[in-house]
């Protein structure tokens, strides 16, 4: 039925995430076609037969976009705490710990500097493998510290999205990092430095009602599963099936909220064209303050 | 209809009128038995209220009953005069604005709107706005910043409506554009939470240089319930899901996610609404006086400040 | 049929354009009861018995809107010309004339200075009655000449429209009229003064798609049709009925279009409690700039 | 298909065609004859077009085959990168919009959009926007005064559309709106009516500083057929309309409507689309580079001064 394809579709390339045990092939969810899994790393994490597009790692991502050698990371010098002492079936902080030790990062985020295309630009790349890269107190710190970073350094600002959206294991202090995230964005805002978001799959809840659809162009990922409540829970309100394709990339840019559906080898370029295009004005007035029509 | 944990209120209250009742006709003095009945009840009453449990306290939040935004903005302000429309996808119920004095002041008022009776709640989509609330309060903003005014939000809503037109019309690129555009008002602005602060359809309306919240009202990331089905795989398990929230009012403040608590009478402000709305008047009033002073830069800056850290 | 009914609606109250010959008594168009003119006309031209709102002559929409004695005449001193020699059944000339000796001005507005509810006010007020209330270059010039005064005297500005739309025996120079009236409101916008626009029955077209929905409160009167196209022609394009109500002020409300739907009776306490909240600012920084967003 | 009065031109050019077979065949020297046929059809050509009624000329500003604003785009420009979807209600196929390079300058680019044939035509609702178009302009300058970029808009529409939906979403209040935002943008901007410029659906993105047309564009506050319609009680008065409207290039540069006409090649842009294409581009690279130098300041009121006059 459709919603469960909806959400075994677009899983992860890692071992412990797909169904066949050796892991050398895999059977693409979308046209059911055996994969070699070195083909479709080899291929973006697009399946060579059918182009679907499947989540892609973060150090994969970086590797795509970011000129070669030119990465410098920023992030991982700060680690989550447990504000609320949350335990629900297990202590949120063995949670933390666990999806550490499996994604060798202190939480679900990467931010850094790189060059794209000789461009000079800060850029954050959210890892769904880390508790659904939900966005707690240290993910909105770090996009926050590197959006000001960015400002500070003109830098152009790129924002890759994947997240099931707030952590709710740290209340309303994840809350508030949707606020965080987008008043950090305004530093960029008024240095007049693009920013140019990326929504790839999935990215839902209070990562897209915040910094995540702020970009001054938003790019989506085909097939990505974009929506600020998820399909689950509009199926119990509404009480009734959702139509094809609702909440997809495709269906977003028919309904007017993103500028552009992108293959995933086509990004890099097309990053590269919208960050030169709009990157004149921040390098010759970084410091003057913009109109908010404007921003 | 009583919340469970107001039965033995109600009871002892019953009893009191029945005794008073049954005086009146034997004409005998029983002051004195119903002087201390009556004491009895108001320790009955703080013992009850002082330590409700988390999840006692959500259902105070969502009490019938209890003040809604209108009633605020009827009762504690003059001159009221609302303004519709989002001047592109319609006119949303569940968000209420216009313009509005307070104690002389003129403000503009944003408020997200439950129903008081049950017609009402379905004609409002019980407090839950589509885009057009949101983009109906950025009007509000753009009104506030042009002429100069004050803004004023009263948050209460279970969230943004989770629903298939919401999704078309952007309800997450609304939330995002209103908590910008908020965040950028040159005026001072003050939100309460006065009932539900559901998530970011409640954030989108508390960008705030003073966020209050009500004693008895709750701010969370989700309800208690969505949260217990998803960690608990129980909704049933909500009472777990409220205590490991924390999201109370007390619990708010100490996370200096709301900055002030506005205290409620005894008995919660659904027993007492009028006494409820004063309070409410006279700490806005102070909170409103406080703002005045402070320049469009430093407005600006402490708002940014206040969430960035 | 729908149609039909909704021209024969609303039609005004003065002799020549209703079908009672001696011109005392009327049939109301909507409720079809039988009304004493002069109960009708004491009534603000709205009927007695089922509340129907009629068009109102600009006197008398003036002596209900102005404090007594306040009003003082901006409009008059330009009159209409010909730039095209245009002709059509008749020479555009010869409509004029007719129409200035029929309405006593020379153009279908009138502007001023007046007191309302002790508010200094600029005012205009357009004449339905005068070639269907079209804006030409007299029309834009009057409103834009009494926007620019009111922003100079400090004076909070008041539109109330009724007009079919641009004139179009002035060709390409009445479309610029929404031009040249959009960018004279800028001086209001930037001296923080509040523009509040009433619209009246019919409001359509260029007056429509220029100054009269660019008010920063925007008002309109029970049962007006307002539009962009008219009826007719969205019938004839897309070649089915249209709904009941659909471009009346109630629809529009309901549409998130107009701020409120104000009885006659109520509009003069309406305009003073809207205007008295917004013009604050504009007294205390009367020359300061806006910025766009909040404009 | 040839436009009614290009049926002479095509009968001669058929003829010099036929008689080049002819000499070849033959393997006869009638280059002398052909010279003079080809003299006589440039004659016949500037005649014709020198002498175009102005209903002649709303034929040719509607002809098939003409240049659309895509073929501008994507020719006269270099890396165009469309931006799509207002944010709000959708995204308007009638008006394209995005990134372009203009002689090595970045500009934003806002164009209305016909279709190329019948099924593009329909697909682009024959270049007539919905309010998610106007949205989607208003979009474009926002990026561009954020990112200071000139702005160029190609104008090219019967008009905005006459429909429900476009009715309900605010036609009217999305043009004023979009007349008021372009009248405020803080960097230059060109509009050129490469074709149709239909009323208030064209005057949304003409509010620039310099407004050019093309020498057989057509720029009218109504079309031939709704005036003769309202005027005259016939659509099929509409030459006699067109004649009275006075809406030719030459008319509006008289009226001061239009600063500039953009010469089109002898036969019209349609006959000679590559030519066409190349002059726009000359002619648009002076106009930018004219404005290049102003202030801020001196756009806005270079702007107001030109439309409020
Ligand atoms: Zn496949
Ligand atoms: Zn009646």
């Amino acid at each position: 039925m459709a919603l469960e394809r909806l959400f075994r579709r677009n899983r992860p390339t890692r071992k412990e995430d797909d169904n066949s045990p050796a892991g050398l092939w895999l059977k693409c969810d979308a046209c059911n076609a055996q994969i070699y899994r070195k083909d479709l790393i080899a291929n973006l994490h697009v399946c060579p037969e059918c182009g679907h597009h499947y989540s892609m790692p973060v150090d994969a991502r970086l590797d795509m976009l970011a000129d070669v050698g030119t990465f410098e990371r920023w992030s991982g010098s700060i680690r989550p705490v447990d504000p609320l002492e949350f335990e629900d079936t297990q202590p949120y902080t063995e949670r933390i710990e666990k999806a550490e030790q499996r994604q060798g990062r202190p939480d679900a985020i990467v931010t850094g500097a790189c060059e794209v295309g000789g461009l000079e630009v800060g850029i954050i790349v959210m890892d769904f493998f880390f508790l659904g890269g939900s966005m707690g107190s240290v993910v909105g710190e770090e996009i926050a510290r590197a959006a000001e970073r960015s400002a500070d350094e003109g830098r152009s600002f790129v924002a890759i999205t994947a997240s099931g959206g707030a952590r709710m294991q740290e209340g309303a202090l994840s809350l508030m990092q949707m606020a965080k995230t987008t008043v950090a964005l305004e530093r960029l805002a008024r240095a007049r430095l693009p920013y140019v978001s990326v929504l790839s799959h999935p990215t839902t809840g209070g990562v897209t009602a915040s910094f995540a659809t702020l970009g001054d162009v938003i790019l989506a990922e085909p097939g990505a599963l974009i929506s600020f409540a998820g399909p689950r829970v509009i199926q119990q309100t509404i009480k009734q099936d959702l139509p094809e394709g609702f909440q997809r990339a495709e269906f977003l840019l028919h309904k007017g909220m993103v500028d552009d559906v992108v293959q995933r080898k086509d990004l890099k370029a097309r990053l590269v064209t919208v960050l030169s295009a709009l990157s004149g004005a921040g390098a010759r007035a970084p410091k003057e303050k913009v109109s908010a029509a404007a921003v | 209809m009583p919340l469970p944990f107001e039965k033995p209120i109600e009871d002892l209250e019953a009893r009191i009128e029945d005794m008073r009742r049954y005086a009146a006709e034997q004409q005998v003095d029983m002051s004195e038995e119903i002087a201390l009945l009556q004491s009895r009840l108001d320790r009955l009453k703080s013992d009850t209220f002082e330590n409700l449990t988390r999840w006692q306290r959500v259902q105070v939040a969502r009490a019938p009953g209890r003040p809604t935004a209108l009633d605020y903005l009827t009762t504690a302000f003059n001159d009221f005069s609302e303004l519709h429309g989002d001047r592109a996808l319609g006119d949303d119920p569940a968000m209420v604005t216009g313009l509005a004095k307070l104690d002389g002041r003129q403000v503009v008022v944003i408020g997200q709107q439950k129903g008081r009776d049950t017609k009402e709640n379905i004609s409002r989509n019980f407090g839950m706005s589509h885009p057009s609330g949101y983009r109906k309060a950025m009007r509000m903003f753009d009104l506030a910043d042009k002429f100069r005014l004050p803004v004023v939000c009263l948050i209460d809503t279970p969230g943004a409506y989770p629903g298939l037109a919401a999704e078309e019309q952007g309800q997450a690129w609304v939330i995002a554009a209103c908590i910008q555009r908020m965040s950028r008002l040159e005026v001072p602005a003050v939100s309460v939470v006065i009932g539900e602060g559901g998530s970011g359809g409640a954030l989108a309306i508390g960008v705030a240089n003073r966020v209050l919240i009500l004693e008895n009202a709750i701010y969370s990331v989700i309800s208690p319930e969505s949260c217990a089905a998803i960690l608990w795989r129980d909704s049933g398990e909500a009472e777990k899901a409220a205590e490991a929230l924390k999201l109370t009012a007390k619990d708010l403040l100490e996370q200096g996610v709301v900055d002030r608590v506005i205290p409620e009478p005894l008995g919660g402000a659904h027993s007492a609404s009028a006494e409820a709305i004063a309070t409410f008047e006279r700490v806005l009033r102070e909170e409103l006086a406080a703002l005045e002073g402070l320049s469009v830069k430093a407005l600006l800056e402490q708002r940014y400040d206040r969430f960035r850290s």
